[in-house]
Formats: structure tokens, C-alpha cells, sequence
């Protein structure tokens, strides 16, 4: 295929035509910092941070004043736990132990502040038990987080019943929904979630942007000190282009929603069937039925996921595995390189835990590319089983035990 | 065909057409090192006549780097004295690849370290 | 005047040709997230965001592993301070009195904690003294903050001094260059700070990006939990559209910079002359001569300055009272109104301070320009004149008096 | 011109053209507000003839929410009974301008105080 093939939207969506129109339109109006309020470059600026912001909380079911534009989904946990915590010495913080690092890091860190940490367990399909939170919940539990869909092995978390778990309990809810919003429907309102965060770049808008549904009963401390943008709540003048990407990407994803996560689970069935029956030795990774329509996950017993990564990448297939940490080519020492906490969550032996493989697909692809991929797959792995010594003592002993 | 790559030239060369790549049937000792952090298993195969290797393969399970400093060794050891074999470093291995990024050294290192397990192998066997 | 006369570069400068060239074209080309380092759409990303770093650093001399990408200002002074100060429980920290809200407030949440904070005096042009930094600088001193150049009255302080001071008492120095870099040559190897702000909406580049200068010898922790990006000091996917932008900008003035000073000087003098000549009781502020080129900042002594900003904008000239908060017609209460600390520290009387006007000029303006700004001023002038109260009094007061 | 205004088209409408503007030579009381938060001045004049406020003028320091505030507040006095002014409020004040933003509401309240004040001053006068 002389086009790229691209796979990799949980890490980052292509961006969506309409937000690049959005953008470079924008770019064109001379516009000023939306905090000077009082002459028109200024105001024009804040218009369109208005519009997005509606837009955002259309998609979301939430209303404009719950929706923080903030710098991305990292930004967006960040300014969730830390905000919310801020001010407490201590008490009972409950994540998943699937949880992105964003939201993991920072509890290890609370930890050492003397905050007590909980996590939740996963079964071998990537899902967590509301029965278990009820019971892991004490008067002690200040704030639970758990991720509404898990980008690595694209399970999907009964949110609304972990959130009416918390709910009955007096407990603040947090889901990072990074990963899901844009890809299914998302009712903030139905979920009953009291914070929500929301990447852009994952349903089509640009990277750097994000934003922090906040419900009104909760208060929260800014990360930053400085002026009083986003009602005080995330500092610093907004990435306005940003935000206008954003904006419209959730005004097209909204109209094509419905529509397309069909069309992606057709799709996603489709690749995972194929693989099924083409490629032997593989085992797919999260829930087999409730996943993110379009995303397919597996990892290879006897091959090294980078290696068919990269080949992939010779044939112009870009994926991913799960987690981009893993595949940190640019860290300053092997620390960076992180086997996947999710993997070793669902019972993958620990050699494969760098060796997932993530295909997660977007309303920009084809059944054309499924049947590519499906058809150049057999051949690459075939190489790598070759050049595997643990492929090769699998052949023998297979053959020695007839 | 992407056009940006990871690694570098000499790297992707490697990895893409891995020289010496397989098994020596009759070899003279055969290695294993494996390195749990990246989950890579190289094995490699080392035919000695007197003091020289004359044939080297290999056959790894890693990543990128890890193919591609499999590869490169057992182009730097064919034909070598055992002596001389000695001296490649892992410094040396990512070197003669152009380098390696940071976090990937530990694939060189596992090459100098699947070496000197085979030449120690191969001591024990002399001495027996 | 039907084109818009911009003068308010210090909030936000209109987006210079080449910064939106850029990122025009960096939409078309389809990347994925720089961190996927395994494909070529994510690498493709990361290279943009490499020539930006390059480009970032050539403008202020720094070394590309020097430059950190944040989404602005604000996150920069906070990442500056706060990543600096973490782990550390006490000590002296000293700040200008004439900061921005973005350091100004952290230190006052640091003097909560324990921290001692000392402010550094400004003169009546707005100057602090490096002798007086001297003699503040105790044996437990941790951090000291003095910006380059102040937004409101665009005094340009000795900063290199500052650090030497600093340097020779082993303290980490801070500067705020965010009104700074782009409108005056800035070097970070000859100023010798230890950590330098960089803005890039001052300078040409989009808003919601900037830079943080971290020389190797000073060592912070990220205020983000979260991935590697930014080697590890800023998790979080990048903004690339806003970097690729920034960097574009930098290009820019580096090339212009030498010739737009010289340039934005000679405009600069012509309006404050002509303001001078042509309007009476206004008193400038900031430094005479060591201030920023184009800029010229006053206020009236009969007139609060919103009014006349409302009225240079009916006739589309877009100026700022010097600090954007202070006029947060969005805030929730009163207490978002808040008079300039700035102009306090230099002697303006408390009623005139939500009143001073600041012009800021840009490489788009023009002579003529200043010339229509100078036409229209006194008019305006002379109707709030009329409505005033207080110009009332002083008529009659200067009548009786003879 | 600029196409955004940072207030309500009726603010902008009696900032830029404020009704009852200047001084009233012969007036019946004059009051002096003023609210240090934002350094507004608001000078009220009322004219004052029986009951009946006969004619009303103002001059304000201030921003623009200020200069609306007086403006529609003499609009509002003007051939108005004392006892229905007295029951002008701030509330109203802003109301009829169509509204203004949060941080501003303190300059209706300085309309009301003004209103207050002058009537007050009015009944010292009437009792001495
Ligand atoms: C589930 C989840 N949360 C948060 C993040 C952080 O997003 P960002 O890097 O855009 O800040 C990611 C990114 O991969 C993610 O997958
Ligand atoms: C001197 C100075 N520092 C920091 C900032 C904060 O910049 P930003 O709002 O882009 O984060 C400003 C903004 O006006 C400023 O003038």
C-alpha cells in the first residue's frame, strides 16, 4: 500500500478534515489574548473559545460551565487528583491498577505523602467488579478513578455503576475517558460521573488539548497560580487554536457517532476474525465483546511485538504497542522502557509484557486496509517465528512429543 | 514505505535483512542470554576450528536493536581469532550499528554478553 | 481607521505570516503521537517537534537539550518554581514586588508553607537594584525570580547582573522573559540565568505555548505526573501544531530582530513624544529609556482607563490597561477585579490603578498608525475630560487659584 | 470599528452616548460617590421641585459599566416621584441596561448609593 495505513488512534487520532478547517480558518482572524476583555480582538478570541466549549460539552451531555479546556488528558488527570486532593493530608484514593501512568504516578506519589492507596482489581479480561469497589470503600475514601476505556487492550469499564457505587457512598468519581469519548457514547449526565477527562487528539482533534469535565458539586484547587482563566480553575492564555480543533472535532464526531462505531465494530470484527484464523499462536488481549468498536489487541507467543512493529512500519502499517511508553525509544536510560502494567493486570507472562500489539482504528479507515493488513501479516510473522529461538525449541518439542 | 525510521541506517539495515540469521548444526557451543526488562532471548551458535571462528549465526527474540546487534556480531566474529573475539565490547557492537538509542543498549550488551557465554562454554569444553 | 490598529503585542501579538504558514502546512501532513517512536507517523511528529526545539534555542543561544516545551508562560513560571521548590520544605525564596500573577501567586501559596518570601524593590521607573539583591540574599536563600522586562510599563531590568549576583552566591536564578524574548535580544549564555521563561504568543507564535530555559545545572521535579515527554520534566502529548508554530516564529524574529528594535523604537519615541505634545495630565510610567521598544505606558490623571480603551476601540484601535486580569470582565466576583500591584510599586496612586494605558507595538505597525492614535487620542480625551468629576474640580480649583 | 463589544448593546449605547451628562447649574442637591475598588467617582445632580424630580444630570469617573450605570439612572429619575425613586434599586439599575458582567455589578450599586445619598442630603435640606 502506497498510503499509509493508519491504526494507531488511541495514541493519537489523524486529524479530522474538519478541525484542520477549523484551525486554518482561525489562523487567518486576527485575533488577541481572550483575557483582554475590552476591545475586539481580544473578545473575538474568547468567542471562539465559547463556541468550542459548547461544542465539547455537546458531545458530552455536560453543560458549557462544567467543561475546563486544559492541556490534554495528562493536564486533565492531573488537575482531577491533584486539584481534588489538594488542601487533604489524607485518606483512601482508589484507582484500577489499569489506570494510564498520568493517573498511576500520581498516586505512588500521594502514597509517600502518607495518602493511602487501593487499587482495583481486573479480571483476565481487563474488568473491573462495582461489587469490589463497594467493598474496597471506607468512610476513609476520599476520591476513586477509574478509566472508562483502557487504550492497551481497549476493554471497557461499567462506569455508570462504579459511579453509582460512589455515589451512594458520598465518594468523589473520576473516570479518564481519554480513550473513549469520541470512539462511544458518552452521557456525562447518564454516567453520573462527578469528573471526567476528555483528550482531543484521540477523536480527531489536535494534540496538546484537552479538557476536564468537572460536575458543580465538586471544588477543586488549580495546579497553577496565575490569572484567572477557565473561571480560575487552569491558569496561563488558552491554547485557542488548539481549541478550536477541538471543538470541531467533537461538533463532526457527534453527528457521525452513531454511524461509525458500527461501522468501526464491523471493521474490528473483521481484523480480529481474520487474525483469528490466519495468524496461529496469538492471544487477544481485553473483553472480546465489550471493547471499543475498531480495536484489536493481541500479543504473539514467540514473537517480540517491536520487531513485527516494525516491520509493519516498512509496509507502511503504523500501530502500536499498547502503551507508547513502552516503546520509548528516546529515554535516558532503560528505567524509561516500562513493561506494561496492564498486561501483567490480565495475567501476560511477564517476557511479553513489552511485546503487545494494538491495532485501534479510525473513521478514516477502509476495508481495504483490513484486508491489506490481514494479507501481509502471515508472511512477517512467519519471518520473526523463524528467527526466534523460542519458536524454534516450541517446533522441536513439538515434534519430539510427536 | 514509512518514511522515518526508528534507528538508525545501519540498524534498519540489520533488521531488515539480519545477516548470519539461523542455526549452525554442527556448532562447536551453543549460547543463551536473555534480558528480562525487554523481554529479549538471544541464542547464539559459534563453529571453532583451532583458535578462529569460522561460522557464527543466531537466532533472537527482541526487539529491533536486539535483532540487528545479534546480526551485526556474527558478522564481527567470522574469521576472528578467539583472542581478538575477546575484545568485542558491547560499545563496540553499537558502534559498528551507528549507534543506539539510550534506552536500547542493553541489546548490545546482550550480545558481548551471549559472546563471552560462548567462549566460556567453549573454554569448558577444552578443559573437559 | 477601518483596518484594526493592533497595540497590544504585550498580552498576545497577532500571529506572525510565517507562524501561521507553518502550522498550515503541518495540518496537511497526517502524524501520529510523537511518542509512538516505533512508526513513521509518530516520528515524523517528534522531528517537527526537534526543529522547533532548534529553532527555539538559536533565538536565546541556549542548547536544544536546554529548551522545554510547555503549554505557556504561566506553566513555565510554575514549573520553574514549583519544580524547583519540590522536595524542599523551607528556605528564602525572592521575587521582584512587579512579577506576573504566575509567580506572584505561587510564592504567596509558598509563604503558606513555610517558605520565607522577600520582594525586591522597584524604583519609581519600575528598576530593581542588584545591589539591594545582594543585600536580601541569605545563606538560605533557595530561589530568586526577577523578570526580564515588565508587560505593564515595559521596564527592562539589569538581569544580567541579577544573575551574577545570584551566581556569585550560589543561588538558582530565575527571569520571566516572556514580554522579552522577541522584542529584545535575549542570551541566555551570556546573561547566565539558571532558568529562563519563554512565551511564544509575544513573539508571533500561537498562544498556549511556550518554553521553559533549564540550564544542566539545575535539576526540578515535572508538576505533571504522567510520560517521558519533554525527557521526563512535562508529561503529556505534545502540542505540535502550537510547537511546530512557536518555532516558526522564533525563525522569524531572529532574522528581524536586530532591525524591528531599532524600528519599534523610533515608533515608539514618535507616540510617546507625540503624546507628550498633544495630551495634557498624563503621567508615563516605567523607565524613560531602559524600556522595551514600542512601547509606551501612561495613565491620565482625570480619566480611569477602561473608558478610554472602550473608545480607541470604537474607532478599532485595540489597546490594553497594562494588566490583562485587571480587566477580567469575566470574573465571578469583584475579587477578579484587581487593582496592578505594578503600578503601585512605582508610586501611581491607588484609584489610578486600574487605569493605566498600555500601548505595545508589534513589527506589523506602522508609522501611520501612530499618527492616526495621536489624531484621535485627544478628542477622546477631552470628552471623559468633560464627563469627569474630578477634571471638574480641578478646572475649578485651578480658576479660583487664578 | 470593532465587531465585539465587552458589554450589552445598551451599555455600549449610553456609554457612547451618554444622556444627561453635565452639571445642573441650579441644582437642588448634589451627591459624590465613589467606589475605591475600581476608582470610580460618580457625581449625581437633581433638581428637585415638590415631590417630583424635575431633572437629573451626572458626572463619573469610571469604566464604562460606570458611565452606563449613570447615564440610565438619570433616565430613570427624570420627572419620577421621590417615593418612587427611592425604590430604585441596583438590580434595576442593571436590568435596564440589559444586564452587566459580575465583576461589574458594583457600579449599578454605586448608581443606587449616589440615588440614596442625594436624597438623603435632600431631606437634611428640607428639615433645616
Ligand atoms: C487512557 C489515557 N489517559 C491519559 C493519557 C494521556 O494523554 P496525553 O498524553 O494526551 O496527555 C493517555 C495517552 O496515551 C491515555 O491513553
Ligand atoms: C510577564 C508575564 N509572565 C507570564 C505571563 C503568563 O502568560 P500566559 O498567560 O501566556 O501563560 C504573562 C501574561 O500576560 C506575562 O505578561
Amino acid at each position: 500500500m502506497s498510503k499509509m495505513v493508519y491504526f494507531d488512534r488511541v495514541a493519537t487520532a489523524l486529524m479530522a478534515k474538519e478541525a484542520v478547517k477549523a484551525i486554518t480558518e482561525f489562523l487567518q482572524v486576527p485575533v488577541g489574548n481572550p483575557s483582554a476583555h475590552i476591545h475586539s480582538a481580544g473578545i473575538t478570541a474568547a468567542k471562539y473559545i465559547d463556541e468550542a466549549r459548547h461544542k465539547v460539552a455537546d458531545l458530552v451531555n455536560a453543560k458549557d460551565n462544567e467543561i475546563y479546556f486544559t492541556s490534554g488528558a495528562t493536564e486533565s488527570n492531573n488537575l482531577a487528583i491533584k486539584g481534588y486532593i489538594s488542601g487533604k493530608n489524607e485518606g483512601e484514593i482508589i484507582i484500577s491498577e489499569i489506570e494510564h501512568y498520568s493517573i498511576l504516578d500520581q498516586v505512588r506519589t500521594l502514597s509517600s505523602l502518607g495518602f493511602e492507596i487501593k487499587f482495583l482489581k481486573v479480571d483476565r479480561f481487563g474488568m473491573v467488579n462495582p461489587d469490589d469497589l463497594g467493598k474496597l470503600i471506607t468512610s476513609k475514601t476520599v476520591l476513586v478513578s477509574v478509566m472508562m476505556a483502557n487504550p492497551e487492550i481497549g476493554t471497557i469499564q461499567p462506569v455508570k455503576e462504579l459511579a453509582k457505587v460512589c455515589g451512594h457512598k458520598g465518594v468523589v468519581f473520576h473516570t479518564d475517558a481519554t480513550s473513549a469519548v469520541g470512539y462511544i457514547p458518552v452521557d456525562v449526565t447518564e454516567l453520573g460521573v462527578n469528573m471526567m477527562t476528555i483528550s482531543s487528539q484521540v477523536l480527531g482533534g489536535p494534540m496538546g488539548t484537552g479538557a476536564l469535565y468537572i460536575d458543580k458539586k465538586t471544588i477543586l484547587k488549580p495546579i497553577f497560580d496565575g490569572g484567572n482563566q477557565e473561571r480560575g480553575y487552569r491558569p496561563g492564555t488558552e491554547n485557542v487554536a488548539g481549541i478550536v480543533g477541538f471543538g470541531a472535532a467533537c461538533e463532526m464526531i457527534k453527528t457521525r457517532l452513531a454511524n461509525e462505531s458500527v461501522r468501526l465494530k464491523e471493521l474490528g470484527n473483521k481484523l480480529w476474525q481474520g487474525l483469528e484464523n490466519k495468524v496461529e499462536h496469538i492471544e487477544f488481549t481485553g473483553h472480546p465483546k465489550l471493547r471499543l468498536p475498531g480495536h484489536v489487541s493481541f500479543w504473539h507467543k514467540f514473537i517480540e511485538g517491536e520487531s513485527l512493529l516494525l516491520h509493519l512500519n516498512l509496509k507502511n502499517v503504523m500501530a502500536a504497542s499498547g502503551s507508547s511508553c513502552s516503546s520509548n525509544l528516546k529515554g535516558i536510560d532503560e528505567h524509561d522502557l516500562r513493561g506494561s502494567h496492564v498486561l501483567t493486570a490480565v495475567g501476560v507472562p511477564e517476557e511479553y509484557c513489552t511485546g503487545s500489539i494494538t491495532f485501534s482504528l479510525d473513521y478514516c479507515n477502509t476495508v481495504d486496509e483490513i484486508i491489506y493488513v490481514l494479507d501481509i501479516l502471515p508472511g512477517i510473522v512467519e519471518r520473526l517465528e523463524e528467527m526466534s529461538p523460542v519458536y524454534a525449541d516450541y517446533i522441536k518439542k513439538r515434534e519430539q512429543n510427536g | 514505505m514509512g518514511k522515518e525510521y526508528p534507528y538508525s541506517e545501519k540498524v534498519m539495515d540489520h533488521f531488515m535483512n539480519p545477516r548470519n540469521m539461523g542455526e549452525i548444526e554442527d556448532a562447536t557451543v551453543v549460547a543463551d542470554v536473555g534480558n528480562p526488562t525487554c523481554g529479549d532471548l538471544m541464542r547464539l551458535y559459534l563453529k571453532i576450528e583451532g583458535e578462529v571462528i569460522v561460522d557464527a549465526k543466531f537466532k533472537t527474540f527482541g526487539c529491533g536493536a536486539a535483532i540487528a546487534s545479534s546480526s551485526i556480531l556474527t558478522e564481527m566474529l567470522k574469521g576472528r581469532k578467539i583472542k581478538d573475539a575477546l575484545k568485542i565490547s558491547n560499545e563496540a557492537v553499537a558502534e559498528a550499528l551507528g549507534g543506539l538509542p539510550k534506552v536500547k543498549r542493553h541489546c548490545s550488551i546482550m550480545a558481548e554478553e551471549a559472546l563471552k557465554k560462548a567462549l566460556e562454554n567453549w573454554k569448558e569444553k577444552e578443559k573437559s
